[in-house]
C-alpha cells in the first residue's frame, strides 16, 4: 500500500521507474529498521522486568550517570545495546570467515523482510500483496539458513549441534503453522493480509467480535497450534533447544560476540513480533477493534494491532519464564505426532463446519 | 574410552560449562545426539584436603571440612565432630546435640533447595531456581544470626558448638518453617508435576538398586531407587533415634523406580521430613546449658582409628580418622557421597541423549568440592 | 568455707559423671561452677585414660577370640579362617578389623560378597595408609552389608617398594574409582584394574602425595612451586 | 487414543497450573521480593542478643582486627590459624611491663598483663583469611577479633573492604621495630634512670 502510494506520489516515477523504486524501498526500509530497533529495546526491557517480577526480583533499577531513569532502569536495554556495539568483535581463527560474517545478516533479513507484509493498521502496510500471508510464511523460514551457516562456520561442536537442532525444529514447525493458516485461508478465501482482516469485521455468537479465533472451535484450535508453532519457530522456551544454555552453552551462537550477536538477538525479537503480528492479524482481527463499530479509525487500528501483538509477545515471555525445556526428540514428537495430525483434522473439521454452518 | 568410530564425535562438556555444577569435565562420545560413552574427568578442584589435615590440628580440620561440601557445611562439620567424639569418647550435653540436629536439618533443607533449584535450571526452567534460592536465603540468614557466617560456618566443634543460640532463635526457625512448608506446594505446581518436566525426567537414567549399591551410591540417590536406607534411621548417630520421621523412597510414581524424577521427588519429600524433625527438635530443645562445657582443652585422641558414617544431604558421608596420639591426625580420609554418585554416571547415561546426560548429572546432585576434595 | 566448697564440687562432679549435668549447672556462684567444671573435665580425663588403657590398643594381638560377645569383625574372621586359614593374619587382627594377606584377596572378596552369612554387597570406603617412612603401606577396606546390616574392616598391608594388591573392581564397581584414588595418592598398584590411572591429580604428576616421604616438587611444568609468598618471608 | 487425549489433558492442566503460579508472582510484585538495592540499601546486620554476657562472642565475621597495644605476642592465634595467614614476630624487652615511648610500646595491657615482648610484626593476610574465627578464641587478652558484633564499639564494621592492590590487603598492625632500636631505646631509658 505504502509502496504503491509512494511510487505514485514521486514525480520521477514516469521517467525513471527503476530509480524511484529503489528510493521508495529505502524510504520504507529505514523506518521499519528503526521500528524494529525501538521495539526490540522495549521488548528486552519488558522481558527483563516481567521475568524479574515473575521471579520475585526487581529487575534493572537505574542506569546511567545522573540519568536514573525514574529508578525503573528504563535505559537498561540502551546500555545493553551500547555494550554489545562497543564490544570487541571476535572471529575464531578456525572459523569460515565469510560465512561467519554473513550468517547474522541472513538471519536478520529473514525477520526483516517479513515486516513488509504486516498490516499495522487500515492504511499502514508496506505492501499489501495478494499472497501476503504466504509470503510471510515463506520468508520467515529464511532465518534457518542463517542459523545453519552460523553453526557450520563457527567450527565449534556446540554450534553445530545447535544449528542442526534448529534446522530440524524450524523446518518441522513450519508445517503445523502453515496448516493452521490453511484453515484461515479456507474461511476467508484470500491470502492478502488486509483481506483476511477485513473478513473478521462484525460480530459472531451475538456478542463476540468476529475474530477467527472465536469463529468456531476449529479455528480456535488452529490459533493455539499456530501460536505454539510460532513460539517454536522463534526458538523460545520451552522450544529453545537450539540455544539451550544449560546443554549447548549458547548453541549456534556460541562463538558470536558483540554486534554480530546483537543481530541474532535482534532477529529473535523481530521474529517474535512477526509471529505475534501474523497471529494477531489472522486470528485476532488485526487492527479491528474488539468492540465492533467503535474505535475503528486508522489510528485506533494501529493501537489495536500493536496491543494484540504485544499481548502475544507477553504470552511468549510468560511461557519462557514458566516452563522447562523439551528434549529434542520430544520436540519432534510434539510436532509430528501432536500438532500435524491435529491440524490436518482441523482442516477437515473446518471444511465440514463451513459446509454445515456456512 | 574405546576407539571413536567414524560417525562418532568426542565432545568435551566442561570444565567450563553452565551445567556441570562446578569444574567437572565430561568426555562424551556421541553418535549424533545419542551418547555412547562418558568419562568424567575430575580433579580440577583438588587441593589435597587429606594432606592438609595431616598437617593441621584437629580443630583446624573443621574449616577444611566446611569447604569440601560447601553446600552443606554444617553436615560436614557434624560428621567430623561425631567421628571425633566417638574416637575421644566425649559425651556432649543434650542442648548441644539438639542444636546440632537443628543446624544439620536446616542445612539439609538448604542443600536440597539448591539441588532442586539447580536441577530446574538444568532442564531449562529458570524460575523455580530463583524461588528456591529465595527460600534458601532465609536459612542462611538463620545461620548468620547464629554464628556470623553464611556459607562456611565452622560452627560445630569437637564437644560443642562455637556459639550459643541467640535469643529468639526458636521463634525465627518456627517462623521459617511456617513460611516454608506451604511453599513446597508452589514448587510442586511449577516444576514437579509439570508435564514437560515429567517428560524430561521420568524413565530417564534409571538406576537399579543393585547397581546403585554396587557403585556405593547413597543418600537420596539410593532412596530414589527404592532402597529404604537412611543412616539417621538405620544406624542412628547423635540423637536421631529420638525423632519420629519417615524415610521417603522412590516409587516410580510417573515412570520407572529409580529414574531422575524419583531422585528429584525423594529430595522434595525429604525436606518435609526435615521440617518434621526440626519441629520436634525445637520443641524438645533444652532451654539452658553451656554449649562449651564438654569442649576439651586439648584435643588429643587416644591411639586408634575410627570409621564413622553420617547422613549428609548427598548421602553417606564418612570419615576415617587414624590417630597416633598427637594433636594432629595421622590420617584422615573422607568418603564423599558425591564421589560415588558421579562414578555411576557412565553406567546410567549411556544410550541417552545429550540433554538427558545433563538431566541425569543434575539429578545425582554432585558437589565438585567434595568429589575432588 | 573452702572445705564446704570442695565438698560441693566433689559431689557435683560425681553426679555429673553419672550423667546429671544439672548438678553442676545449678551451682549459683560462678567461680565455684567453673571450678566444678574444671574438676569434671579432669575427672573425665582420668576415666577416659583408664578406659583407653583397658581397651585393646590398635595393634595389640590379645583379646582375639577371648570375648564372649563378638563383634562382626570377629565373627567374619572366624568364617574366613575356616575357608582361607592361610591368608588371614590372626595375630594382627583384632576386634575392629581383620588383617589379611594380599595374595588371595580377590577370592576372599568374592566370598565376602556372595556368602549368605556375609553378603557384603557394598564397599564403603578404601583408605590407603602409610604406616611410617620405614614401614609398609596399608589398604583398608570398609565393607557393609545392606541385607545383614553389618560392617567389617579388612586391612591388607603391602611393602612400600613393591606395593601391589589385587583389584576388587570387578566385585564392587565403586572399587574402580576408590582404587584409582588410592593409587593416585599412595602409588599402590591394584593388579587387574582396567584403567589404573591418576584420577584427582594430573596425569604427569610426580610422586605420591599422601606418602609420608613425599616431597613437593621444585617446579611443575616449568612453574616454580612457591614455598613462601611475596612479602611474607 | 484415550491415552493420547489424557496426555494432552495433563499437559494442558499442569502447564496452566505453572502459569498460574508465575502469574500470581507477577501480580503481587513486591510480596516475596528479597532483592536489596545494594549501594542504597545495605545488608541488615542480624540483631543479636544472646541474653547474657557475650564478650567472648564474635558473631559477625567481618575483617580481623588487632588491638596491637594489648597484644602480648603469645603466638596463640598464629598457631590456631589453619591457613597460616597470621605472622607475628616478637622481640624481648629487658624490663617487663615497662613503656618504651620512643617506639610506641605500651608495657601493660588493658587487662593488666605486663608485656614481656615487643610485637615487632603482626601481619594478617586478609586475602588468605578463611573467616573461621579460630584465632579469636585462644587469645588471652581478647585483642584479636572480628570487627562488628559486640566489638562494633571498638571498630567500625566493614563488609566491603576492597583495595586496588592485592598487597594492600595484608594488614600490618605492628610498627616495624628492629632489635637495635629496642636496645637503644631501653638503654637510653635505663641510662636516664641510673
Amino acid at each position: 500500500m505504502i509502496v504503491d502510494q509512494l511510487i505514485d506520489w514521486f514525480p520521477t516515477s514516469a521517467a525513471w521507474p527503476g530509480l524511484t523504486f529503489i528510493i521508495v524501498v529505502i524510504l520504507c526500509a529505514v523506518p521499519v529498521f528503526l521500528f524494529i530497533a525501538v521495539y526490540a529495546l522495549v521488548a528486552i526491557y519488558g522481558e527483563l522486568k516481567i521475568s524479574s517480577f515473575i521471579q520475585d526480583k526487581v529487575g534493572p533499577m537505574g542506569q546511567g550517570v545522573g540519568l536514573h531513569a525514574w529508578r525503573w532502569g528504563l535505559l537498561q536495554p540502551v546500555a545493553d545495546a551500547l555494550k554489545l556495539i562497543l564490544k570487541e568483535d571476535i572471529i575464531p581463527s578456525s572459523a569460515d570467515k565469510k560465512l561467519f560474517i554473513l550468517a547474522p545478516f541472513i538471519v536478520f533479513i529473514g525477520a526483516f523482510i517479513a515486516f513488509s507484509a504486516l498490516p499495522f493498521s487500515q492504511t499502514i502496510i508496506i505492501a499489501d500483496m495478494n499472497i501476503g500471508i504466504f509470503y510471510i510464511l515463506a520468508v520467515s523460514s529464511l532465518g534457518v539458513i542463517g542459523i545453519i551457516l552460523a553453526g557450520w562456520s563457527s567450527n565449534n561442536k556446540w554450534s553445530l549441534y545447535g544449528a542442526m537442532r534448529s534446522a530440524a525444529q524450524i523446518v518441522s514447525y513450519e508445517i503445523p503453522a502453515a496448516l493452521s493458516i490453511v484453515v484461515v485461508i479456507m474461511l476467508t478465501s484470500t491470502m492478502s493480509m488486509q483481506g483476511i482482516i477485513q473478513y473478521q469485521s462484525g460480530v459472531v455468537w451475538g456478542f463476540l467480535p468476529n475474530w477467527l479465533l472465536f469463529n468456531n472451535p476449529f479455528t480456535f484450535l488452529a490459533f493455539i497450534i499456530f501460536f505454539i508453532s510460532g513460539v517454536a519457530e522463534c526458538n523460545r522456551t520451552p522450544f529453545d533447544i537450539p540455544e539451550a544454555e544449560s546443554e549447548l552453552v549458547a548453541g549456534a551462537f556460541t562463538e558470536y560476540s558483540g554486534m554480530r550477536y546483537a543481530f541474532f538477538f535482534l532477529s529473535e525479537y523481530a521474529n517474535m513480533f512477526v509471529v505475534s503480528g501474523v497471529a494477531a492479524a489472522a486470528f485476532m482481527g488485526g487492527w479491528q477493534s474488539p468492540i465492533p463499530g467503535m474505535f475503528d479509525t486508522p489510528g485506533w487500528g494501529l493501537f489495536w494491532f500493536m496491543s494484540k501483538s504485544m499481548f502475544l509477545i507477553f504470552m511468549m515471555i510468560w511461557f519462557r519464564w514458566t516452563f522447562p525445556r523439551l528434549r529434542v526428540d520430544q520436540l519432534m514428537d510434539v510436532c509430528w505426532k501432536g500438532f500435524i495430525p491435529i491440524s490436518l483434522f482441523n482442516i477437515f473439521g473446518v471444511g465440514i463446519w463451513y459446509l454445515i454452518v456456512g | 574410552m574405546g576407539i571413536v568410530k567414524g560417525d562418532q564425535m568426542v565432545l568435551n562438556i566442561g570444565p567450563q560449562h553452565p551445567s556441570t555444577h562446578g569444574v567437572l569435565r565430561l568426555k562424551v562420545v556421541t553418535d549424533g545426539e545419542i551418547v555412547s560413552d562418558i568419562e568424567p574427568i575430575i580433579g580440577y578442584l583438588h587441593r589435597c584436603f587429606e594432606k592438609h589435615c595431616e598437617n593441621s590440628t584437629y580443630e583446624q580440620v573443621i574449616p577444611f571440612t566446611d569447604r569440601c561440601d560447601y553446600i552443606a557445611s554444617m553436615n560436614n562439620n557434624f560428621g567430623y565432630v561425631v567421628a571425633m567424639e566417638k574416637l575421644m569418647e566425649i559425651k556432649v550435653p543434650d542442648r548441644v546435640e539438639y542444636i546440632r540436629i537443628i543446624m544439620a536439618e536446616l542445612n539439609r533443607i538448604a542443600s536440597h533447595l539448591l539441588a532442586l533449584g539447580v536441577y530446574g535450571l538444568d532442564v531449562g526452567a529458570f524460575t523455580p531456581f530463583l524461588y528456591m534460592f529465595r527460600d534458601r536465603e532465609r536459612i542462611l540468614d538463620i545461620f548468620e544470626l547464629t554464628c556470623g557466617a553464611r556459607l562456611l560456618y565452622n560452627y560445630m566443634w569437637v564437644g560443642g558448638v562455637s556459639h550459643d543460640l541467640p535469643v529468639g532463635f526458636v521463634e525465627t526457625v518456627y517462623g521459617f518453617l511456617d513460611y516454608f512448608e506451604p511453599k513446597l506446594k508452589e514448587y510442586n505446581e511449577i516444576l514437579t508435576y509439570n508435564k514437560i518436566f515429567i517428560e524430561r525426567t521420568a524413565d530417564v537414567g534409571v538406576l537399579p538398586p543393585e547397581v546403585a549399591i554396587s557403585y556405593g551410591v547413597s543418600g537420596p540417590n539410593l532412596r530414589g531407587s527404592g532402597v529404604k536406607w537412611d543412616l539417621r534411621k538405620d544406624e542412628p548417630y547423635s540423637i536421631y533415634d529420638r525423632f519420629d520421621f519417615d524415610v521417603p523412597v522412590g516409587e516410580g510414581t510417573v515412570g520407572t523406580t529409580g529414574d531422575c524424577w524419583d531422585r528429584f521427588y525423594v529430595r522434595m519429600l525429604e525436606m518435609i521430613e526435615s521440617a518434621k524433625i526440626l519441629r520436634q527438635a525445637l520443641k524438645d530443645l533444652p532451654q539452658d546449658g553451656d554449649v562449651h562445657q564438654a569442649i576439651p582443652k586439648k584435643i588429643r585422641p587416644p591411639k586408634g582409628s575410627i570409621y564413622q558414617r553420617t547422613e549428609s544431604p548427598r548421602g553417606d558421608l564418612a570419615y576415617y580418622i587414624i590417630s597416633d596420639g598427637s594433636p594432629q591426625p595421622y590420617r584422615l580420609k573422607m568418603r564423599s557421597p558425591a564421589f560415588t554418585a558421579l562414578s555411576v554416571l557412565n553406567e546410567i547415561s549411556r544410550g541417552w541423549m545429550l540433554s538427558d546426560v545433563i538431566a541425569i548429572l543434575g539429578s545425582l546432585d554432585i558437589v565438585l568440592g567434595e568429589i575432588d576434595r | 568455707m573452702t572445705d564446704n566448697l570442695e565438698k560441693l564440687i566433689k559431689e557435683a562432679v560425681e553426679k555429673a559423671l553419672e550423667g546429671d549435668m544439672d548438678a553442676i549447672n545449678n551451682i549459683e556462684d560462678r567461680v565455684t561452677r567453673s571450678k566444678a567444671k574444671a574438676a569434671l573435665v579432669k575427672a573425665k580425663r582420668e576415666v577416659a585414660k583408664v578406659e583407653t588403657e583397658a581397651s585393646p590398643d590398635e595393634d595389640s594381638n590379645d583379646s582375639f577370640d577371648s570375648k564372649e560377645d563378638k563383634t562382626t569383625n570377629e565373627h567374619i574372621a572366624e568364617l574366613l579362617i575356616q575357608q582361607f586359614s592361610d591368608d588371614i593374619n590372626k595375630e594382627l587382627s583384632s576386634q575392629d578389623h581383620i588383617q589379611i594377606q594380599s595374595k588371595n584377596w580377590l577370592v576372599i572378596s568374592t566370598y565376602l560378597r556372595d556368602d549368605p552369612a556375609c553378603l557384603f554387597d557394598s564397599l564403603q570406603c578404601i583408605t590407603g595408609v602409610d604406616l611410617g617412612e620405614e614401614s609398609d603401606l596399608e589398604v583398608r577396606y570398609n565393607l557393609h552389608s545392606m541385607t545383614h546390616r553389618h560392617a567389617v574392616e579388612i586391612r591388607i598391608s603391602c611393602p612400600r617398594n613393591k606395593a601391589k594388591v589385587p583389584s576388587v573392581e570387578s566385585i564392587w564397581r565403586i572399587g574402580d574409582w576408590f582404587e584409582r584414588e588410592t593409587y593416585d595418592m599412595y602409588g599402590i598398584e591394584f593388579e587387574g584394574h582396567r584403567d589404573l590411572t591418576r584420577i584427582l591429580l594430573p596425569e604427569d604428576w610426580e610422586g605420591w602425595p599422601l606418602r609420608k616421604d613425599y616431597e613437593v616438587q621444585e617446579t611443575y611444568h616449568g612453574i616454580v612451586v612457591p614455598k613462601v609468598k611475596d612479602g611474607w618471608e | 487414543m484415550g491415552n493420547y487425549l489424557k496426555n494432552i489433558w495433563e499437559t494442558l492442566t499442569t502447564m496452566l497450573t505453572g502459569m498460574r503460579v508465575t502469574l500470581q508472582h507477577l501480580w503481587y510484585i513486591r510480596r516475596d521480593n528479597v532483592t536489596l538495592q545494594y549501594p542504597e540499601e545495605r545488608w541488615p546486620r542480624p540483631e543479636r542478643d544472646i541474653g547474657f554476657d557475650h564478650s567472648n562472642y564474635n558473631v559477625i565475621r567481618s575483617r580481623l582486627h588487632v588491638d596491637i597495644d594489648d597484644c602480648i605476642g603469645c603466638l596463640k592465634c598464629e598457631r590456631a590459624c589453619p591457613v597460616d595467614c597470621i605472622k607475628i614476630e616478637t622481640v624481648k624487652v629487658p624490663n617487663r611491663g615497662e613503656d618504651i615511648r620512643s617506639i610506641g610500646h605500651t608495657g601493660v595491657t588493658v587487662n593488666g598483663t605486663k608485656k614481656a615482648m615487643v610485637v615487632s610484626r603482626f601481619d594478617i593476610d586478609m586475602t588468605e583469611c578463611c573467616y573461621c574465627n579460630l584465632c579469636t578464641y585462644p587469645c588471652p587478652e581478647e585483642c584479636i577479633y572480628m570487627t562488628g558484633g559486640p566489638n562494633s564499639e571498638k571498630h567500625d564494621i566493614d563488609y566491603e573492604f576492597s583495595e586496588y592492590d592485592r598487597n594492600d590487603l595484608i594488614y600490618r598492625f605492628a610498627k616495624k621495630v628492629s632489635d637495635e632500636e629496642i636496645e637503644s631505646a631501653t638503654s637510653i631509658s635505663a641510662g636516664g634512670e641510673s
